[in-house]
Parts: structure tokens; C-alpha cells; sequence
């Protein structure tokens, strides 16, 4: 792997559409690293949540969205409720995971094509995470 | 004689108000005043004396005479005031009306004042007959006859259904004729009806709790009426507030006072209170320091300094300050307590 | 020419803001959001008091009838008075004179109290740019106008 | 109403032959039937004269600062209200309690002649006797008689202490309350609902009426200032003139600041204006404002309880703080 | 008619950028009463300075306005030389065009407008300005330190060493503070009591200083120079002249529920107790919530025993009034409570310990004398994590938004004492930023790491959870990006360290300001650290915000040299601006001194003869040393009879007047 420097530039449109989407700022993060010592599904996670953070900061959206991370969160909210900047990067990774949906084709889920769509065998925590997630 | 029908009062008044301002007694707020007639306006002819005397349109309570300006070295001085155009002053009782012959007693002698002047010569003086004298009238005691105003250019009677409208002077005149197409000649039976209905004031007249008042210039050395024990006693109860003397019609002291407005100045006159602690301040303090001081200021002017100078008393008794004093204190019980009149 | 300026000028509304500020907390709170470059209208006009306890509702309304458009009194947080209890007084005082002027008919919006400490600069900003706001709604303020004033 | 009378001249006489006292305020018969005046009565001799009718509703209270400073032992009568202006002008340390024996008078409420006038019941009248709530109006014409309520003073029908709430001896038993108390503010809250604009011409209409002659401000028990603002050219406020209406507001407006917190209702600025001003309306509004904000307190109740504008409490509602400091709660 | 002076200032552009400076001038040289406007550069340079001076003698002004920046920045630079120049500087007056005007408004015109507005105002305030001159006060030659911590102690000894008493006045039953818990201090390692120890005994036997323990202020009044404190003395419940200090009652008292405050409740004591061996006095102290004699009336064993009998059940609170004419205030600080932060499992597992129940465990006067076990089993640790910033640098509202400053240091201390006592232990430290700005504090860091193998992992522990005898650290490291779990036998928690609770209530009674986190505000942060906003009330140590040992100590040193400079002074000069009566308009109601927050108005009897009669009326008198010149006593006067000089009533409305011109 070649190493190049990069100077990042933090105000992307990416970056801006992200934050745009979940209203947080990446900025009052100070790398504590809390959550992602919180959270239970770091392990399964390319990319940890506070480098998420960090990412976001310098930047950088399209290396979060090409990482594992943003499919791997369960929206549990662990880290947003310990992270002591009040950063909510559980909203940030949303936000990548939003930006990539919408950037996939636009494809807009109608209420009326949820029963159809609606998986037996889905948890009952992803719906209640779902709920949480879209509801500010 | 002529006459109208009284619901017409509002076109006559709108007749008036064509050639000019119009003032007449109209209810504003609760409280019946003169007021420049408006379109619209109800002159109210039942209440029987307006709150504030209609020596108010002769001598406004306060009124702007002067604007002076500094320019750097130059100064602007424009003298304002007065009254500019021909006016009616409409509804103006007895009592009034007299007061307004004791004001100009003082006003028109040298020198003379002449905003009051020019309001007195351009103004049309209408009085009415006073149909329902009061509890509190006295004007008897200073021979004014309620029944039958003097000092006006016209007299009107209100007859209940009519208004009867007996000129007086030249100016009435002038006024009459400017009304032509409204007041019709009055008959006969009308000519018979108002000695009556004058017989029928007097009357009530006579029934008043003070009808038997007599005022008389108080004879006494000046020195001794000064001195009298009484003001003393009568004084202890003023609060020293100046209703009387805003409320009376022969009352015509008056303040003059600076306005700075920020680019120039206004000079006002108001009225002012010899009832006041203020009244006549000057550099070393009050002449009168105490309420019986002032309130003798009051009474010894009404009653022995005016008529000194000008054989009159400054009372038209018109009742007001018996019943605006607070604590009914009033002119009545000093006429009978000063002088050792007897009651 | 001239008078043509004169109109168009007095229909451009330029309110005036007469603030009373106690010097311990507000007035250097406005020093504050000038040190910090925080903009606000030129309309606001600052009054020095030693305490919010010391405005006087004669300078309130007197203001009003000099021209004022708007009047505001800023002081301490209650609890932060320099003079300790000065601005509990000033609470109390202008809470009924506020309800008094209401009741008279003088928009509330026209009179702001608030309490703005020497190191809330943007607040201070932000106050007088809401009360600017607030008085350009309701236009000139003509109630309780001495008329002999000439501005 | 009579008995009570003649107890009153009886007690006057008393305390003025045994030197109990040296000067007696109380009221003295006029040149009519509604013509009463407040009088000092420094002999015994003199208190023939002496009256407490349905007409004696000049407070007397205020008469006292000027006795009591000259080192004068005074006795007093006082009507309800006239207690609670009592106890005001003690709270504004006007008078001292020493000095003063207090005689308190039940008061039935006082009538109102402007209101017999206009129920035509006034001409030819030439005395008032009273029963309880009957009035007799005795005239040349023989008597006839009418409901007192009827042609009370409005303040009298809202009187929430017809008793005097302080007083040595009482004269008489005490008399009923006639309405609640919250019958008082009616006509606040109809002001209060009005718009700006209408609220203003309301006012407007009114103060332009005012002719300034200090009538509301010299009977009022809580103006009892040695020299008024208004009179002081030295305040940079003062104006004898209303040559604009905004002094007459600025005056007003002023006056009722100035007696908040202090203002017991006995409704004598209105009363006294020649211009018929509903200045209580002022005051109430302002009674009714503390007593929503800052609890029970009536002015004139007991002068050792602190006014509410010369106290505080730390957690006092702030209608100002639309936004917290910080993080403090 | 005043002949006025203005003067306006450029301040280089900062004003002369968005203010035409010279229109300035040139619409003040208009104004009423100016007979002279200029403008210049810098207005509060010498030759500025000497531009008005000359203009004030070559045009004989009696008034000048200076248009220039805030007054609060040169209002007294230009008094003076007002006062130079002969003109008392009380008749200065400065219009602020810079703070004010130049510095928030961009467009030049309107910046213009108001900047002539300001100084109408200032001129026409000007016109009415009275010379004023200030009065004189005495000052009382005894200080009051409000704290008897290192910080009090410190202060204490250096005002007395000066010559000058000082009363200590401590809440707690003995002096020493939060430093008599520490074991051992940064970065040197002494022993903190060896250092301590030495200081109380100076204190308590210093024959300038009083100490009053298990005592609270209870009220403040006066002002610098002639303050006024009450003092609650609690009852001891024991005789201090008749107590031995044997320590016999402690021993035997038969209740042993409470917990020790002294040990951060990692053991019990008696209800008669000594906080600490070296406590000072050494007088025990009855905990009467935990006395069983007082809860039952039955017991009263202390007393029996008491070989003194100087143990008295009846002893009662006592209040100290003294007058003092400067305040120290140091009260220290505390730590925040963590029953918010529930992950750390404090409270829930006996073995996730602070940072300061850790000083007390393995000091050897400790709980457990000093041997280094855990609480749960008593059995020794194997692996120790420290977390740091717990509750520190957060803005989520669980903790507090500031750095705690000491954590880093003491942590690496407790890392590396562990090292070194117990080698065979793991040391871990997670931490998110290691902050040691101070002289050998790095080095003393990095000797943990470098010569004592504390492992440092740059991140914070997101839960610990308890598996058999064991907690499991779930932590990260961030630098490496991989998560991290240690199999702990102890955790020990940084927490933040906070204002005292009754901070806030106290600066209230004291008149001085405390900040959104209830630390006591300093007057200026940079130049005026340990002075309180409250002039002769000053600030040492935490109480003004977290600090080690070593700046505590400073702080309190530079507070007692404040202290001192103000009780070496023979009269202290008044503000001029105080309230007067005019007695002729008084009447005397006395609503002014009902609000008075100085009790600096009286009732006065004056006896005049008001036109021939003989009168006495009683009149408000204002006492000028005591008045602060708030001026809210002007507003409860409805006369207008009291009026405050250098704000009258008529200045005022002669200010709002200009503005509206």
C-alpha cells in the first residue's frame, strides 16, 4: 500500500449533505474513543466509531461509506448516549448509510409498499430501531 | 323671536360649523365639555353645567404663544396663539356667561391680553336658559338670571319639543341671518309660552337650598378680614388640590412655561392653582406657605381684592366647586363664615 | 429636492432604541459583543447605569416620549447583581410597570427587560436585534409621543 | 344610622372634655343635605356640629400627618376604608400610632348623590335619613323612601372592609361585606382583553379629560409625600400644564407606580375627579397584578408585612428570562 | 452656562474606520455649551492626554466629554487628567464610540449618526455633572479566611506572618482539607500529611490566628474595609478547654454505623469522633444524626467515660459576630457524584473505587492500613485500570464541561506508585488526552510510562461489566483502532472535580459572582486572578476553579498579599457616587432603606420650624461609607428626595433626552 499524504478538505459536499441529513457536529468530537469502546457491534466494524468521527471530520464521507461500518451499526444508540461531546455518532453513521441509499437510485420506500415488503421473520428490534432512528 | 325644532339642533350646529369652528357641550367619555364641534357630535343642553367652564374656550387651559429658536447667533421668534377665525360658542349657561363679562374685566384692560381678545371678539356667544337648576346653583345671590342669560349674542330656551333663539346683539345678528333657512319665525303662542316657562325656571329658582343666600361686597377693613380666625378653620379641611379653581368660571390665573423641543423652544401659559404649593414660586420660595395663607389667597381674591378693583364679585355662582371639592369645601361656607355674616 | 429626501426618509422606519445598562454586567456585555465584532443596529443607544435597581419607569417613559420606539432595561442575572439585590428590585418594578404599559395600551413588544451578564456578548447582540425585530413589526410607536419633540 | 350619631358626638365630646385628646377630625354638617366636610374639633362645645351620616365619605385619616407631626394627641374617626388608609400612611411612617385614638365606624357603605340625581330622586330633597339599607329622602313634599344599594358609591359596592381592620374602640356593630372580592376587578379584565389600540383610546378618551387639578392625587392616602415629583420643578418632571396629553399618561401613569403596592382601594381618586376619571381602574389593575404574581397582599392590612415593591423573594416569576444563563437551573 | 470640552478619539481606525471622527467633532462644536471639539489619533496617549489638559486651561472648560472607547477601559485614565489639568475628574464624561458605535456598525454613515448621539448624551450628562469628591474610610485590622484547607491555611499564615489577625473559619470538625486525605503529591512523591501536618500546627498555634472549627459563616455585611460576619459555631457536644484529646470516647462509643468522611466512607466511626489523627483541634466532635443518646436519650457512655468530663450533650450553637476588613474566601472544591454514569459500575460493584477513595486505600493511615487490597475480598489486585476524565470535558450534561486539571497527574501517580510498590501488578491508564503543563509534570508522566510500564491506551472505557471476580474493561484504543478488554480487579475512576454545593449560596451572602459551573468568578481572568468582583473579598485555590497543590498555594499567597496591601491601609477612599436626601423633600417613609442591600440608610430626626410652627419629622440619612451607589433607592423614592450623585435623575433624563434628539 502506498501511503500518500493528504491534506483534507473537511468542507466537502459529501460531508455537507451528510451532516445536512442527521443535523449533529462532528466538530465537537475530541476522540475519546467512548464509543466505540461502547459499542456492541465493534466488532464486526472496519472502521470504528470514533474513527468514523474522525473520518467525517477530515472530510472524508466516501471512505465511511465504502466501509462495512455504516451496515454493521444496529442503531442502538449506546454511543450516542455515552459520548460525553454530545457528537451522536449513531446520526452520523445514519447519515452516511442515508446518503449512500438515496445516492444507490433514488428509490423511495411508499408507505403503502410496506405490508407487501414486510419480512416475518424481521425483528421486531429493527422496526423499533428503525422507529427511533427516523424519528427526531 | 324664532325658533326650531329641537331634534334639528344637529343640522343648525352643522349650519354654524360650515362658516367655522363651532363649540358646544358635547359628552365625551362620560363627562360633558366644550368641545370643537364635530359632525356626528350630540351637544348635550341636559347636563346642566359642563365639567370644566366655558371660560376654557376664552382661555384655554394651556395654549402656546410663543416658538423661539437659536441659529447660532441669530434668533427666530414667532408669536402663536389666539384665535385666527369668526367661531360660534354654543350652549353657554348663565352663570358663564357672566363670568365671561368678569373675565374680561380683567383681560381687556390695559394691557390687554390679546389672545383672550381676539377669541372674545371673534367668538359668537349662544347661551341657554338653565331648565333644571341644580342643588348647588346660587347664581341668584350675584343677580343672574338663569331664566334669561345676559351677556350672550344670542339666548336660547329649551322648551322640551323647541328651541326658542332670541338674539341679543349685532353679532347675533349675524349669526341669525347665517341660519336663515333653519330658524323659523316663532309665533304667537311661543311668544306667550317662554314668559312662562322663564316664570317656571324661577320658581325652582326660588326652591333652591341656597336661594337665599345673599352675597355682598364684605365691608370690612381689609386688615381685619385678613386676620379673621376663620380661614384657619375653614382650611383645615383643603387638601389643596386645585379642582376649584380649574372648575371655576371666574378663576384666571395662569403659569408661563418653557418647552425645550430639542430644536427650539415653546412658550406655553395654563392655568394655575393659587390652591397649589407652587403657586407664584419664586426665587426665595412661596409668599403663601401654608394651605391657609393659600386658600385666604383663594376667597380674598374672589370675594374683597376683585371686587375692590372692580365692584363685582368673581363669583357667578355656578355651583361647580360645590360639587368638584373633594371634601365640599367651598366658597359658599366661607361667604357666610368670613366677616361675621350672619347666616 | 429637498422635502422629496425628507419623505422618503421618514418612510424608511429607523426606530430608536433607548437601553438602559447596569454597568457590571450588561454594559460590559455590549463592550463584549463590540470587542467581538457582534453586529447589531445602529438604532440601539445605550444608557450607563450603575444598576438595572437604578432605572427609573420616569426615564421609561419619558424615553417613550421623547421618541423612543423601543425601551429596554438590561441588568445582572437575577442572582449575579453586583449590588447583590438590585435587580430582584428591578424584576419586580418593571414586571408591573411592563403590565402597566400593556394595560394602557403600549405594546409589550415595545419594552424588553432582560439579563445579559458581561460575558454574554452575543447575547446582548442577539437581544437588541430581537427587540429591533419585534418594534419594526409594529412600526413607528406614536402612543404617549410628547408631539412638541421635534426629532 | 342616627343612634350611631349621636354615639359618635357623645365619644367626640368625651374625648375632648377629658383631654383624652387635644383635637377630634371628624365630619361637620354643610349648607345641604349631601354638604358634609371634614372638621377638627378642638372643644367640647364644638361637637354639636359634629356628623356621621350617609354622606361622610371623606377620608380623614390623611388629615392626621400634619396634627400628629405638631406633637397634637388626636382622636380620629375612621370608616373601613379610612382604617386601611390609616394603616398605610403608618406603614409610610406619616404618622405615629401613639399619638392617635382611633375610633373605628362599621361602615354601611356611603351614598352617592350624582347617583340620586340621575334616578331623578335628588330635587327637593332636603335630608337623608337611613335605616339599615333604607333611605329616607325627607323633602318639602313629605318623604319617601328608597333602597340604599341602589345609590351607593360603586367603590362602596365592592367594599371588602365595610369594619375597620385596625381601631381603639368600635361605635357600632360590624357590618356585613357586600360582594366578593373578586367582583372588583371586572372591569380590569374587560380592559385587559381589549387590543392595544383600543386599550390606548380607552385610556386616550380618558386622560384627555384631565384638567390636572391634583384632585386623585391630594385625597389619595398613599400620596402622602412631603413634596410631590409633580410639583418639584427641580424633578425634570413636573408640568402644570397639559400642553400635551402625553403629560397627562406620563402623570397618571406615574402616580400609579407610585402608589403600587401601596394603593388600598378605597377608591377616592375617582370619586374626587372632577372629570370623572375611572383612575382606580389604574390601581387595580396593578392590585390585581401582585396579587397574581407576588400572592396575597393587600395594601393597608398590616403595616409591618413589607410592600411588595419593597421586598422580593429570590424566586420571583421572571417574565424577562426567555433564555437561562448557562447551565444553571 | 458650562464651557465644555469634547474630545474625539480616532483610536488609530478602530474608530476612525466606520466613524467620521471629524463630523464628530465638528456637530459636538454645536452642541449646547461646547466651546471646543477636536479630534485626535489617540486620545489616551500622552499627547492626547496633554491636548486636553492644555484645552481645559487655555479655554477654561469646566466640563469635558471624551468620545473614545469604553469607560470601563479609560474613564479614569482621563479623570486623571482631568485632575491634572485642575478640573475634578468627576466632571468627565465618556461617550462610548468604539465598543459602542465603531466596532458594530459597518456603514459609516449611520456609524457616524450615532456617534454624535452618544456624545449629545455624554455632553448633555456632562452639563450636569457636579465635582464630586471621594470620601474617606477606616479599615479593621483583622481578616477573615473562609476555609481551612491548604489554600485557607496558606493565606491564613501569610496575613498573619504580616501582622495582621486572621480568624479561619472551617465547616468540617478540623482544618486540612482535601490535601489531608492525599497520601502522596505530584510530582515529587512526598508525603502529603509529612507537608500538611506542619502547616495546621503553624496555623493553630500562630498567636495571630483564630481558628473556628465545624463552623459556617452565617451572614456578611459592610463592605472592604469594615466587613461585618456572623459566625455559627455548631456545638461540638465536647468542652474544647476541658478535652484532653485521649481519644477514649471515640474508641469506646458503641455506634459504628457512620460512615468515615475523612476515609471517603471506606470504613465507619463512632458517632463521638476525630476526623483524623493529626486533626486539628484534636477535640472530638458528636455527630448527633448518628448519637444514639441523642436519637434515644439512653447511652451517653462518652460522657461517662470521659476521664475530662468534658463532654456536654447540652452544648448549643453559638454565633460569633466580628469585624473584619478583608474576606478570603477558600473553600475548595468537591467531586461530582457518577450515579449518572451507570457503565462504570461505581456504587454498583465495590471494587470500581475514585481516585480519591484510592488515596485513602493505600495510605498508611488508611482503612486498610496501607496494604493494598481491594474492598471487595480484601484480596490484593492483580490488574488496576484507571480511567480518566470521567465526567470531565463533557458537554453531554452528565459531567462538567471543564478539564479537571489534576487528573492526569495524580493518576500517573497512582500508576506509578502501584509500579513501583507492587511490580508484579498491571497498570493500565485510559485516558484521552495526558495534560501536564507544569514544571517536571511531564517528565513525572513519562516516567510512568517509560521507567514504571503503566500502559497508557489512548481512549475511553465504554461499559465494565462484572464477571465472577473479575471486571471486564471494555475499552478502545483509538490510536491503534482496535477495541480493547482487560480482565480488571479494580477500576479506579478520575471523577471531575466540581464547585462546593453551597459555593453558589455562599457568593450570594458574600455579594461576589460564581460562574454556570458555581466556581467564583475573578475579577479579571488575566490581570485580577484572586480578586473577587467584590472589592476587599478575595479567592484561593479550587474554589476559583480546579487546581493542584502547588498553584492552590500561589493563589493563596497572592490572595494574603491583596489581603495584606488592604489592611496596611490607614483609610480606604469611598466611591463618590453615593446617594444623598434632600431633606426638604423627604418625607421620611423610608422606603429607601427597606431596599437598601447595605443597610446604609437611617432613620433621622431633624426638627425644623416649618413657617413658624415647630416640627419634628423624621428624615432618611444615608451613611456614604456604606452606600455602594447602586442607586436603586432612587427609584423607591416617589419624591424624588434621594438622588445618587454621578447618576442624578436629571442626568439621566437629560441623557435619554439627547439620545432622542
Amino acid at each position: 500500500m502506498i501511503r500518500t499524504k493528504v491534506t483534507p478538505t473537511t468542507q466537502t459536499e459529501a460531508l455537507a449533505e451528510v451532516l445536512d441529513i442527521c443535523g449533529t457536529n462532528a466538530a465537537n468530537c475530541m476522540q475519546c474513543g467512548k464509543c466505540s469502546a461502547t459499542c456492541p457491534a465493534s466488532s464486526r466494524m472496519d472502521v470504528l466509531p470514533h474513527q468514523v468521527v474522525r473520518l467525517l471530520q477530515a472530510g472524508q464521507v466516501e471512505k465511511v461509506a465504502a466501509s462495512q461500518t455504516i451496515w454493521s451499526c444496529a442503531s442502538c444508540f449506546a454511543c450516542s448516549a455515552r459520548c460525553p461531546r454530545k457528537v451522536d455518532p449513531a446520526r452520523l453513521i445514519e447519515a452516511v448509510r442515508l446518503s449512500v441509499v438515496r445516492k444507490a437510485g433514488g428509490n423511495y420506500l411508499k408507505a403503502d409498499a410496506v405490508p407487501a415488503l414486510a419480512d416475518e421473520a424481521m425483528p421486531q428490534q429493527a422496526l423499533v430501531s428503525a422507529l427511533r432512528k427516523y424519528s427526531k | 323671536m324664532k325658533k326650531i325644532a329641537k331634534d334639528r339642533l344637529p343640522e343648525l350646529l352643522q349650519k354654524m360649523a360650515e362658516a367655522g369652528k363651532v363649540y358646544a357641550p358635547v359628552n365625551k367619555g362620560g363627562k360633558t365639555n366644550f368641545s370643537v364641534w364635530q359632525p356626528g357630535d350630540a351637544a348635550d343642553l341636559t347636563t346642566l353645567r359642563s365639567a370644566v367652564p366655558a371660560k376654557s374656550v376664552l382661555f384655554p387651559q394651556s395654549e402656546t404663544y410663543l416658538r423661539f429658536a437659536q441659529q447660532g447667533k441669530k434668533l427666530s421668534i414667532e408669536t402663536v396663539g389666539g384665535e385666527a377665525d369668526e367661531y360660534v360658542l354654543f350652549g353657554v349657561r348663565a352663570c358663564d356667561a357672566k363670568s365671561f363679562a368678569l373675565l374680561d374685566k380683567v383681560f381687556l384692560s390695559e394691557p390687554v391680553d390679546q389672545f383672550y381678545a381676539s377669541r372674545r371678539e371673534l367668538g359668537t356667544v349662544v347661551a341657554v336658559a338653565c331648565r333644571e337648576p341644580e342643588d348647588a346653583c346660587f347664581c341668584r345671590a350675584f343677580d343672574i338670571a338663569a331664566d334669561a342669560p345676559a351677556g350672550a349674542d344670542v339666548c336660547v330656551w329649551d322648551t322640551g319639543d323647541d328651541l326658542f333663539w332670541l338674539v341679543q346683539t349685532e353679532k347675533g345678528e349675524r349669526l341669525t341671518a347665517r341660519l336663515a333657512g333653519l330658524l323659523e319665525d316663532a309665533g304667537a303662542a311661543d311668544d306667550a309660552a317662554l314668559p312662562a316657562l322663564q316664570a317656571q325656571i324661577r320658581a325652582q329658582l326660588d326652591e333652591l337650598p341656597l336661594a337665599a343666600l345673599v352675597a355682598e361686597k364684605k365691608h370690612q377693613a381689609l386688615k381685619q378680614l385678613f386676620d379673621d380666625e376663620q380661614w384657619l378653620a375653614c382650611s383645615e379641611s383643603c387638601l389643596g388640590c386645585g379642582t376649584c379653581t380649574y372648575v371655576c368660571p371666574t378663576c384666571h390665573c395662569y403659569d408661563i412655561q418653557d418647552y425645550d423641543t430639542g430644536t427650539g423652544t415653546e412658550r406655553s401659559r395654563c392655568w394655575d392653582s393659587c390652591m397649589f404649593s407652587d403657586f407664584t414660586q419664586m426665587a426665595h420660595g412661596n409668599p403663601r406657605k401654608t394651605q391657609k395663607e393659600r386658600f385666604r389667597q383663594r376667597f380674598m381674591h374672589k370675594l374683597v381684592y376683585y371686587p375692590n378693583n372692580y365692584n363685582e364679585i368673581a363669583c357667578v355662582g355656578c355651583g361647580r366647586c360645590l360639587e368638584a371639592c373633594p371634601v365640599n369645601m367651598n366658597i359658599v361656607k366661607v361667604m357666610k363664615k368670613i366677616g361675621g355674616e350672619a347666616r | 429636492m429637498l422635502l422629496e429626501e425628507k419623505t422618503s426618509q421618514e418612510q424608511a422606519f429607523e426606530p430608536l432604541i433607548v437601553a438602559f445598562c447596569c454597568n457590571w454586567c450588561s454594559y460590559a456585555g455590549a463592550d463584549l459583543a463590540g470587542t467581538s465584532r457582534l453586529q447589531y443596529p445602529a438604532n440601539v443607544k445605550i444608557i450607563k447605569v450603575p444598576c438595572s435597581c437604578r432605572v427609573n419607569p420616569n426615564f421609561v417613559l419619558r424615553a417613550f416620549q421623547k421618541g423612543a420606539d423601543g425601551v429596554v432595561i438590561a441588568g445582572c442575572h437575577p442572582g449575579d447583581c453586583h449590588y447583590s439585590t438590585g435587580n430582584y428590585f428591578t424584576r419586580r418594578r418593571f414586571t408591573l410597570l411592563m403590565n402597566m404599559l400593556d394595560f394602557i395600551g403600549i405594546e409589550k413588544e415595545r419594552f424588553t427587560v432582560d439579563w445579559i451578564s458581561a460575558a454574554e456578548g452575543s447575547k446582548f447582540a442577539a437581544v437588541m436585534n430581537g427587540v429591533l425585530e419585534k418594534v419594526h413589526k409594529l412600526g413607528p410607536n406614536r402612543k404617549m409621543r410628547d408631539k412638541r419633540w421635534k426629532r | 344610622m342616627e343612634k350611631i350619631a349621636a354615639a359618635v358626638r357623645e365619644r367626640a365630646k368625651r374625648a375632648l372634655a377629658t383631654g383624652e385628646v387635644d383635637r377630634v377630625f371628624a365630619w361637620k354638617r354643610g349648607e345641604f343635605w349631601y354638604d358634609v366636610t371634614p372638621a377638627v374639633f378642638e372643644t367640647a362645645d364644638e361637637t354639636d356640629e359634629l356628623l356621621w351620616d350617609s354622606f361622610c365619605v371623606a377620608n380623614l385619616s390623611k388629615y392626621l400627618t400634619g396634627a400628629v407631626r405638631q406633637g397634637f394627641k388626636v382622636g380620629v374617626f375612621v370608616k373601613g376604608c379610612d382604617a386601611l388608609a390609616f394603616n398605610q400612611l403608618l406603614q409610610d411612617n406619616r404618622i405615629s400610632r401613639e399619638n392617635v385614638r382611633l375610633f373605628g365606624l362599621p361602615c354601611p357603605g356611603m351614598v352617592d348623590p350624582e347617583k340620586l340625581k340621575k334616578a331623578k330622586r335628588y330635587r327637593g330633597v332636603r335630608a337623608v335619613a337611613r335605616a339599615g339599607d333604607v333611605l329616607a329622602l325627607q323633602g318639602k313634599h313629605g318623604e319617601q323612601q328608597v333602597e340604599a344599594p341602589a345609590y351607593l358609591y360603586d367603590k362602596c359596592l365592592v367594599c371588602r372592609h365595610p369594619n375597620p381592620v385596625v381601631y381603639d374602640e368600635l361605635l357600632a356593630e360590624p357590618q356585613p361585606v357586600r360582594t366578593p372580592d373578586s367582583d372588583r376587578f371586572a372591569l380590569v379584565n374587560e380592559l385587559e382583553a381589549m387590543s392595544a389600540e383600543e386599550k390606548f383610546l380607552f385610556w386616550q378618551e380618558q386622560f384627555d379629560k384631565c384638567i390636572r387639578c391634583n384632585a386623585c392625587r391630594n385625597i389619595c392616602p398613599a400620596c402622602s409625600c412631603e413634596k410631590c415629583i409633580f410639583d418639584n420643578g427641580e424633578s425634570g418632571v413636573a408640568a402644570k400644564a397639559n400642553a400635551d396629553s402625553c403629560e397627562e399618561q406620563f402623570f397618571h401613569l406615574i402616580r400609579a407606580y407610585h402608589v403600587a403596592g401601596r394603593c388600598v382601594d378605597c377608591g377616592e381618586c375617582s370619586r374626587v375627579c372632577p372629570a370623572g376619571i375611572p383612575l382606580h381602574l389604574l390601581n387595580r389593575k396593578i392590585i390585581k397584578d401582585i396579587q397574581a404574581i407576588y400572592g396575597d397582599y393587600e395594601a393597608g392590612l398590616d403595616p409591618n408585612v413589607p410592600a411588595p415593591l419593597a421586598t422580593y423573594r429570590l424566586d420571583d416569576a421572571d417574565p424577562f428570562d426567555g433564555h437561562q444563563k448557562g447551565g444553571k437551573k | 452656562m458650562q464651557r465644555i470640552g469634547v474630545f474625539v478619539c480616532w483610536c488609530g481606525s478602530n474608530i476612525a474606520g466606520t466613524v467620521d471622527v471629524a463630523q464628530v467633532a465638528q456637530s459636538a462644536a454645536a452642541m449646547p455649551g461646547v466651546v471646543y471639539a477636536k479630534d485626535y489619533q489617540y486620545m489616551c496617549s500622552e499627547v492626547g492626554q496633554n491636548m486636553i489638559k492644555q484645552a481645559i486651561a487655555e479655554h477654561g472648560l469646566t466640563r469635558v466629554v471624551v468620545a473614545s472607547c469604553s469607560p470601563r477601559m479609560h474613564e479614569s485614565t482621563f479623570r486623571k487628567t482631568a485632575a491634572a489639568a485642575g478640573l475634578n475628574p468627576y466632571l468627565v464624561e465618556v461617550a462610548n464610540i468604539r465598543e459602542h458605535c465603531a466596532w458594530i456598525h459597518k456603514d459609516k454613515a449611520e456609524g457616524t449618526k450615532k456617534a454624535i448621539a452618544l456624545t449629545r448624551a455624554a455632553v448633555a450628562k456632562a452639563t450636569l455633572n457636579a465635582p464630586l469628591v471621594a470620601g474617606e474610610s477606616g479599615v479593621e485590622k483583622r481578616a477573615l479566611v473562609i476555609g481551612g484547607g491548604i489554600a485557607g491555611l496558606q493565606t491564613a499564615l501569610d496575613i498573619a506572618d504580616a501582622g495582621y489577625a486572621v480568624d479561619i473559619v472551617e465547616k468540617s470538625p478540623s482544618i486540612g482539607g482535601k490535601m489531608a486525605q492525599i497520601d502522596k503529591t505530584f510530582p515529587t512523591l512526598d508525603c502529603s500529611a509529612c507537608i500538611l501536618t506542619p502547616k495546621m500546627v503553624d496555623a493553630a498555634t500562630h498567636e495571630n490566628i483564630t481558628l473556628y472549627t465545624y463552623s459556617e459563616v452565617e451572614s456578611v455585611s459592610g463592605f472592604v474595609g469594615n466587613f461585618e460576619v456572623a459566625i455559627r459555631q455548631k456545638a461540638r457536644s465536647v468542652d474544647a478547654k476541658k478535652c484532653s484529646g485521649c481519644g477514649l470516647c471515640a474508641e469506646k462509643c458503641p455506634s459504628r454505623k457512620a460512615k468515615s468522611e475523612f476515609d471517603e466512607g471506606l470504613r465507619t466511626r463512632g458517632a463521638i469522633y476525630i476526623p483524623f489523627p493529626q486533626a486539628i483541634p484534636n477535640v472530638p466532635v458528636i455527630d448527633r444524626d448518628e448519637c444514639t443518646y441523642f436519637k434515644t436519650g439512653k447511652c451517653g457512655l462518652c460522657s461517662k467515660i470521659c476521664p475530662a468530663s468534658a463532654v456536654s450533650f447540652e452544648q448549643a450553637d453559638e454565633v460569633i459576630t466580628q469585624r473584619y476588613g478583608a474576606i478570603v474566601v477558600a473553600t475548595g472544591f468537591d467531586m461530582i457524584e457518577l450515579d449518572k454514569f451507570g457503565e462504570y459500575q461505581y456504587g454498583q460493584h465495590p471494587d470500581v473505587i475514585t481516585s480519591l477513595e484510592f488515596e485513602r486505600l493505600t495510605n498508611a493511615a488508611g482503612p486498610t492500613g496501607g496494604k493494598f487490597v481491594r474492598p471487595s475480598d480484601h484480596k490484593k489486585p492483580k490488574k488496576v485500570v484507571f480511567v480518566q476524565c470521567v465526567g470531565s470535558r463533557d458537554t453531554s450534561g452528565r459531567g462538567k464541561p471543564y478539564c479537571s486539571k489534576i487528573c492526569c497527574m495524580y493518576t500517573a501517580k497512582h500508576a506509578m506508585l502501584i509500579r513501583d510498590k507492587y511490580p508484579d501488578v498491571e497498570a493500565s491508564v485510559f485516558y484521552i488526552d495526558v495534560r501536564t503543563p507544569g514544571k517536571n509534570f511531564d517528565e513525572f508522566q513519562r516516567r510512568a510510562v517509560e521507567e514504571y510500564g503503566v500502559q497508557y491506551i489512548k481512549g475511553m472505557v465504554g461499559k465494565i461489566f462484572p464477571e465472577q471476580d473479575k471486571l471486564m474493561v471494555h475499552g478502545v484504543d483509538a490510536l491503534s483502532g482496535e477495541t480493547v478488554v482487560i480482565d480488571a480487579d479494580l477500576v479506579v475512576l478520575a471523577s471531575a472535580t466540581k464547585a462546593k454545593d453551597d459555593a453558589e449560596a455562599l457568593g450570594r451572602m458574600l455579594s461576589i459572582s460564581t460562574d454556570t459551573h458555581d466556581f467564583f468568578t475573578e475579577a479579571h481572568p488575566k490581570l485580577r486572578p484572586v480578586e473577587s468582583h467584590t472589592a476587599g473579598i478575595f479567592l484561593a485555590g479550587a474554589c476559583q476553579g480546579p487546581k493542584d497543590i502547588p498553584e492552590t498555594v500561589s493563589q493563596a499567597g497572592a490572595a494574603a498579599a491583596k489581603a495584606i496591601g488592604l489592611l496596611s491601609k490607614k483609610k480606604l477612599v469611598t466611591n463618590p457616587c453615593v446617594t444623598t436626601v434632600n431633606e426638604a423633600l423627604c418625607s421620611g417613609c423610608l422606603a429607601c432603606e427597606k431596599i437598601c442591600p447595605y443597610g446604609a440608610i437611617a432613620a433621622k430626626t431633624i426638627e425644623l420650624t416649618n413657617n413658624g410652627v415647630k416640627e419634628t419629622r423624621v428624615v432618611a440619612a444615608v451613611n456614604e461609607a456604606l452606600c455602594q451607589g447602586c442607586g436603586g433607592c432612587t427609584v423607591a423614592c416617589r419624591a424624588g428626595a434621594i438622588d445618587l450623585k454621578g447618576f442624578t435623575n436629571r442626568q439621566i433624563m437629560a441623557e435619554v433626552d439627547a439620545i432622542c434628539f
